[in-house]
């Protein structure tokens, strides 16, 4: 019971930072059409911006700048290079992200090297703050926590309550008619994939020094995103909200299951072969869960895909 | 490649010299490359290159013939070179009576078996929707190839031996230049098959589909069985090349089904143009090159393809083929030699500044990773010292210069262009094909 | 317009491969390892290592052959099986005859396959592989060649000393094993329970399990398991970002006994891991450096920490490579017939820089030599890693580790 | 002048019903419309008329009633399918292939009648069939001149002339034209109404239009669509002195008109 709500816990710290993610990249799939392929990209950049920038001036600095510095570059992106390539359609776009993606990593690797950074956690958060049994959660996944709702709560007042939010709003499920109706579309776009890259930024903040600062920290986590905001459904933060934390408590549980396929196999009436190393099926007898673990998210994509192509929240189809 | 019908009288010929011409000069071409390069790593990087071309004009039947965007081809490839890797091992154990040169049948065969299973669900929408369904599979069959040692050999992977089989026509394989001939056999069949599917009704088709798939199916046509058609297709190509990787290498190993290995598909076929039956083949061969040997001779190979497939986007979506393609007009008008001044005051001064730039980056990137005292560098065979001043002046002066002069001339050499397509007489609606079949 | 520079700048480059081979006075060594993406970082750090020990134990004591240099010659695998595959073949057409090569078993699997077959079908200009790194047991086992040579401890030989060492802690009561679902991985785990069920019958292993290799993205819920399971001690095999991340969360729950590793340190890893990981984090390893064997040793280190400020002696049996060869290939007195070389390392003693003694076992060319556990921590460490305060220090030996270990090699000599 | 005795109608709707979400766009239409009729549906915008067309060529699924084509009951299929039964439509927007050229356009809507189906083993270049069938269709919507250009490159009138070439290139014998002149000059509508009765000579023609001088020009029959209902139906005189239709619809635009 306490290994499940510390699971709980931990679920919950990895869902948020999906969604924090995954709360941009809808936003800006929803309006601009654009699968981001770089979006995890800025989030490396998020976490690369704080470590040099706390290396200076502190953690907290690096908190509160680099995603601005993201958010910038972002919207220079978005500027030069996007806005450009969106006259050949919608391919080109996606493709232009995907090469952004790969040249993002290498820019890294030229600056920061290839290892692993250092980069930690404050010191004032490096304490337990409390422990279910022997497991101790530490204030930093705390921290994360209320920093993902905050983050949440601020999104959902400025779509929901301000003027900016109304436009936006609309031009999620209306993109033509906001534009007919005489507001810059370019310049929302252009500040939507500000803000959205800048999101990605506090992501990284926050999650490299848990997670790790490397290159290919984008690689790593890059396919997922996509695959929470279309479970979720586009254009729906809370979608996202939803398919983030179902994933987050998914391949959490899967890690820390100890189920083995060994079980169905027998409850099928199968029997164990005697030598293993002979049996074709060997591979099916030594599986467990925690093997799977990480690929679980796509199969419920690809079965979500198939049974209700517009997720589990959207409004409109893919 | 012209479908107008010149004499409805008289009767076709079978084969026009015209069709046949780039074809006999390719295969001209490819029988006389070994003798040229004869060096065994130059045969190796062109067997290389085949099997790419191969799998990214299949890619490209997906991309731009049908307009179906794939982030998990790796797939169909892998598989069918894997069971081609198992196929040849039983071949070597019980002694099967199966001559090397039809392994790729099966590697084809079976690629298009995997295409038939996942086609069948996913190809019912284009966009999204199948991009995201390829890469889940893709995600998913990429997974198995870890967790499934008994089929795929894990990390090792599954190794071979193409001499064990029998002697064809006396040839055992033993020697890249054997495998080549081999290879090029293959290339030239399977691009004619692929070149020839486009040419055929459901291939017209699929570029309806891709255009306008509600307009495709009120001329009775059901877009996903058309999309299913050109998929499976396209699996089987994908197939024969995972068949021929299985033959040139020996081994097949995960990396084979890797998401790295679908996105560099993309790239490459992107990079070469997916307007233009021939843009993947220009763009497997560009790539091969800066894989296999501008990564022997810098690290930052990667930031200059980046750097590059960035640029492809954003200024010619049309892909390589599609700048070639651009020049069609002025060829045909005969205007060429109009567009020699112009090109060269741009390009010159342009790619003075772009090998300017990436002499600073090395300096640059020399300069900071360079063992302590080993200073000296060398850059497009001229030896410097990274720690000087005087080389990274030299180097961003080119960079700046060139890059200014290039931009000065550039509207002069985009007139220039615009003259040289442009008939003197009355001139007619026309349209620069790079945008043309960009979306 | 841009393609015919693109065209022009390849050819030339291409033919540059091949005129290379025109002049070949120093004897080379084709580096064949990760110089690009994810995995540069190891790659360009034996690369380093190789540079340093070619110059300073060779070729400044004289050279081979009677004056002759060695040169190591690096080609970009970017850790690919394929890729690798072409590079063998450029190296072998530039008329290169050792191969060096180390990240990754399943590479070298594929390294030493194609040179098995290459041999077989050229005997006119055979290769030598120089394995000093890749340890899955199996390249001296079953899958052993003539044309093989590995220079670091295989994993089973590492699984002996460090269950020889956890033995040995009579406190020890629960072991927990975790590791990347590949080959290596898989090989560790058995190991591990085969090698703990012989000598501490009465440790209960208390977890055994896979993740899979490099999709973790948040190591949190193994460590829940493991701190559930009451283990005293964790093993894995984890490298690169797995392993600071399993490292870091299994740390990070509270876990506070020893993290026995494969790969736990060098490379950023040692740095990263800082603080937290004093005194729990270990490594079986071969060749310490802290305390250093001899003065000679430290002297070496210095002098290539003053040349290579951002690298450190991670590998550092490459100078065990360099130096066995050198000798091997003088006691050949060629470099051309590779299997006068091969003979001549075969069942070679000699003495490593780093101390003890290294035979090559000439029944499966095995390197037998002294493998230490070493424990990460920042007391009585002379030369740290990642210009970290932090090194590993050698707390246990065991001498010529695995010397009458078993092996199913069948050597096929030519 | 209209349908035939004893043989069924080519295009019957009964009870047709069509609601998004709570509100019913189309309130039961019954119509006959028989073979070789010329029939046009008027009404004004918002009435349903395009909704109208799109549930009989199978683009939206109906909610109640019936759709026969020549007595078959089109309930469930597919566009495709629809089209195979012998109906065929263009569309209000223009819809073309605009990267394909003019040629390819109008070979691509006579494959499936010409029966390549999904054929992977024909060359279409070297079918005379589709060749000879692909320059008749060009003559007839004067478009040879242009066949090797993109089709997306035409003006506007052409491009409406391509969508009636494809729309008509299948051999399809119910026609049906969403606004075939919407947006166009008199001088280019006339050309599309020539064009048009050219091109549909023996075949049943329905076709949605605001222009009422080519309403009148062309139908034999006039429907009148109504908030989803059909208020009133037959000859082009009849409906024009029809009181109601005067009252919803005709009135204003009628005195405009003359």
């Amino acid at each position: 019971m306490d290994l499940f709500l510390v699971n709980l816990i931990d679920g919950l710290v990895y869902g948020l930072l999906l969604f924090m993610l995954s709360a941009g990249l809808t936003l800006i799939f929803s309006m601009m059409g654009v699968l981001n392929f770089a979006h995890a990209s800025f989030y490396m950049l998020g976490a690369y911006f704080a470590y040099q920038i706390s290396t200076y001036l502190g953690f907290w600095t690096g908190l509160l700048i680099a995603p601005l510095i993201v958010g910038v570059a972002g919207a220079g992106i978005e500027r030069y290079g996007l806005r450009r390539v969106h006259q050949f359609g919608h391919v080109p776009e996606l493709i232009f992200t995907f090469g952004l993606a790969l040249l993002i990593e290498e820019v890294v690797q030229f600056f920061w090297g290839k290892s692993q950074k250092a980069y930690d956690t404050p010191e004032i958060l490096q304490f337990a703050l409390f422990s279910i049994g022997n497991n101790s959660i530490a204030a930093y996944k705390v921290f994360m926590i209320f920093v993902s709702i905050a983050i949440f709560l601020a999104l959902l007042y400025v779509l929901t309550r301000t003027r900016v939010g109304m436009i936006i709003q609309a031009a999620l499920s209306y993109p033509k008619t906001v534009e007919a109706l005489g507001h810059n579309v370019p310049m929302v776009f252009m500040g939507v994939f500000g803000v959205g890259t800048a999101l990605a930024g506090v992501a990284g903040v926050i999650a490299g020094p848990v997670l790790g600062t490397f290159p290919g920290m984008a690689f790593v986590l890059g396919s997922i995103v996509f695959v929470t905001i279309v479970i979720g459904g586009l254009g729906s933060l809370w979608g996202a909200l939803l398919a983030s934390l179902l994933i987050g408590w998914m391949t959490t549980f899967a890690a820390a299951s100890s189920f083995q396929f060994a079980d169905i196999l027998l409850f099928l009436g199968m029997e164990r072969p005697a030598d293993m190393a002979a049996s074709k099926l060997r591979d099916l007898w030594t599986l467990t869960m925690p093997q799977i673990g990480p690929i679980l998210p796509y199969m419920l994509m690809v079965f979500i895909l198939v049974v209700r192509p517009h997720g589990l929240m959207g409004k409109r189809g893919l | 490649m012209n479908d107008t019908f010149q004499n409805t009288a008289a009767k076709r010929p079978l084969v026009s010299l015209r069709d046949a011409a780039p074809w006999l000069v390719a295969t001209g071409f490819l029988l006389v490359m070994p003798f040229i390069f004869t060096a065994n790593s130059t045969i190796t990087i062109m067997n290389q290159m085949a099997i790419t071309i191969i799998f990214a004009l299949a890619y490209n039947m997906l991309l731009g013939q049908g307009g179906m965007l794939s982030f998990g081809h790796a797939v169909y490839m892998g598989v069918g070179g894997f069971m081609c890797m198992h196929i040849l091992n039983m071949v070597e154990d019980y002694s099967l009576p199966l001559p090397l040169p039809l392994l790729p049948i099966f590697g084809g065969l079976f690629g298009m078996g995997l295409a038939t299973i996942v086609g069948a669900f996913s190809t019912r929408k284009a966009g999204t929707v199948f991009a995201m369904i390829s890469l889940g599979v893709g995600e998913l069959i990429a997974a198995c190839s870890i967790i499934i040692v008994a089929f795929f050999g894990g990390e090792e992977g599954i190794p071979g031996d193409r001499t064990y089989g029998l002697p064809f026509f006396g040839n055992e394989f033993l020697h890249p230049i054997d495998v080549y001939y081999l290879i090029v056999f293959w290339l030239i069949l399977s691009a004619l098959l692929m070149y020839l599917f486009s040419r055929t009704p459901v291939g017209r088709m699929a570029n309806a589909v891709r255009d306008n798939p509600e307009r495709a199916e009120f001329l009775g046509y059901s877009a996903r069985k058309v999309r299913f058609i050109s998929f499976t297709a396209s699996g089987f190509f994908a197939g024969v090349a995972g068949g021929l990787f299985a033959i040139n290498y020996e081994i097949l190993t995960e990396e084979n089904l890797s998401l790295i290995l679908s996105g560099q598909i993309l790239l490459i076929t992107f990079l070469g143009g997916v307007g233009f039956f021939f843009g993947p083949i220009i763009g497997a061969i560009v790539f091969t090159l800066l894989q296999t040997v501008l990564s022997l001779e810098t690290e930052l190979w990667q930031l200059y393809v980046g750097a590059l497939f960035v640029a492809t986007v954003m200024y010619f979506p049309g892909g390589l083929a599609g700048v070639l393609m651009m020049h069609y007009p002025s060829v045909k008008l005969g205007k060429v030699k109009s567009l020699v001044v112009p090109y060269l005051k741009t390009l010159v001064p342009a790619i003075i500044g772009l090998l300017g730039t990436a002499g600073f980056i090395e300096i640059m990137f020399h300069g900071r990773h360079a063992a302590v005292g080993d200073e000296q560098m060398t850059l497009f065979w001229i030896s410097l010292n990274s720690h000087s001043a005087l080389p990274i002046v030299v180097t961003l002066v080119l960079a700046v210069g060139g890059i200014w002069v290039a931009r000065r001339f550039a509207p002069e050499m985009a007139e220039a262009w615009h003259r040289s397509i442009t008939p003197n007489a009355p001139p007619p609606p026309a349209q620069p094909p790079s945008t043309r079949d960009a979306a | 317009m841009r393609i015919k520079t693109l065209f022009g700048l390849t050819t030339a480059l291409a033919i540059g491969i091949s005129a290379s081979a025109a002049f070949a006075e120093n004897i080379k060594i084709a580096f064949i390892d990760p110089l690009s993406g994810p995995f540069a970082a190891v790659g360009a750090s034996g690369l380093a290592q190789y540079e340093f020990a070619i110059d300073q134990l060779v070729n400044q004591q004289g050279g081979v052959l009677g004056g002759k240099n060695l040169e190591i010659v690096s080609f970009d695998n970017k850790m690919s099986g394929k890729e690798s595959l072409i590079q063998l073949q450029v190296a072998i057409d530039q008329g290169i005859r050792f191969i060096a090569q180390g990240n990754s078993s399943g590479i070298a699997h594929a390294i030493s396959d194609a040179i098995n077959k290459h041999n077989k079908r050229n005997p006119d200009n055979r290769v030598l592989f120089m394995n000093y790194s890749a340890v899955d047991p199996a390249l001296t086992n079953d899958k052993c060649t003539f044309w093989h040579f590995r220079f670091d401890a295989n994993a089973d030989i590492k699984m002996d000393v460090m269950t020889d060492v956890m033995a040995a802690n009579a406190a020890l009561e629960r072991v927990y094993i975790i590791g990347q679902d590949y080959s290596f991985g898989k090989a560790v785990a058995a190991a591990a329970v085969r090698d703990l069920e012989a000598k501490r019958p009465d440790v209960e292993i208390v977890g055994n399990e896979l993740h899979p290799l490099g999709k973790v993205k948040d190591f949190t819920p193994y460590a829940r398991k493991i701190i559930a399971s009451g283990a005293d001690a964790v093993i894995t095999g984890n490298f690169g970002a797995d392993m600071v991340g399993l490292g870091r969360a299994i740390i990070g729950a509270g876990f506070e006994g020893p993290i026995y590793t494969y790969y736990g340190a060098a490379t950023g890893i040692t740095r990263t891991f800082g603080e937290a990981g004093k005194d729990t984090i270990r490594l079986v390893q071969e060749g310490g450096v802290n305390p250093p064997a001899s003065d000679r040793a430290a002297d070496y280190i210095t002098a290539f920490k003053a040349k290579y400020p951002e690298q450190d002696i991670a590998q550092a049996r490459i100078t065990n490579v360099v130096e066995m060869l050198a000798k091997a290939i003088d006691a050949a007195g060629t470099a051309d017939d590779v299997v006068k070389v091969a003979l001549a390392l075969e069942g070679m003693e000699h003495d490593s820089l780093w101390g003890g003694k290294i035979f090559m076992r000439p029944q499966d060319h095995q390197a037998i030599q002294d493998v230490h556990i070493t424990v990460h921590t920042d007391e009585g460490i002379q030369f740290p890693l990642d210009n970290s305060p932090f090194g590993l220090l050698t707390e246990s030996t065991v001498e010529m580790a695995g010397m009458d270990s078993a092996t199913t090699c069948q050597m096929q000599r030519p | 002048m209209s349908a035939g005795q004893g043989s069924p109608p080519a295009l019957e709707l009964a009870g047709l019903r069509k609601s998004f979400g709570k509100t019913e766009i189309i309130r039961g239409v019954d119509l006959a419309i028989g073979r070789g009729e010329r029939h046009a549906i008027i009404g004004p915008n918002g009435a349903g008329k395009s909704t109208l067309f799109n549930l009989i060529t199978g683009r939206f699924p109906n909610s109640g009633g019936h759709i026969r084509l020549h007595g078959n009951d089109l309930a469930g299929l597919q566009p495709f399918e629809i089209n195979r039964m012998g109906l065929s439509r263009s569309f209000q927007i223009t819809n073309i292939f605009p990267a394909m050229t003019v040629f390819e356009n109008v070979r691509c809507s006579l494959l499936w009648s010409k029966g390549y189906r999904y054929s992977f083993w024909n060359m279409v270049a070297r079918s005379r069939d589709l060749t000879l069938g692909t320059e008749a269709i060009l003559e007839q919507i004067n478009l040879t001149a242009r066949r090797n250009l993109p089709a997306g490159v035409l003006s506007y009138a052409e491009q409406r002339a391509l969508e009636i070439g494809i729309t008509i290139a299948g051999g399809a014998d119910v026609i049906m034209l969403d606004e075939p002149t919407a947006g166009m000059s008199h001088s280019e509508t006339d050309y599309i109404v020539d064009l048009i009765r050219q091109v549909t000579v023996g075949k049943t023609l329905i076709m949605v239009e605001h222009d009422m001088g080519v309403v009148f020009g062309l139908a034999d029959r006039i429907s009148v669509l109504v908030y989803g209902e059909i208020i009133a139906s037959g000859a082009p005189e009849d409906v024009r002195a029809d009181p109601k239709v005067q009252e919803a619809y005709l009135g204003a635009a009628l005195e405009a008109d003359h």
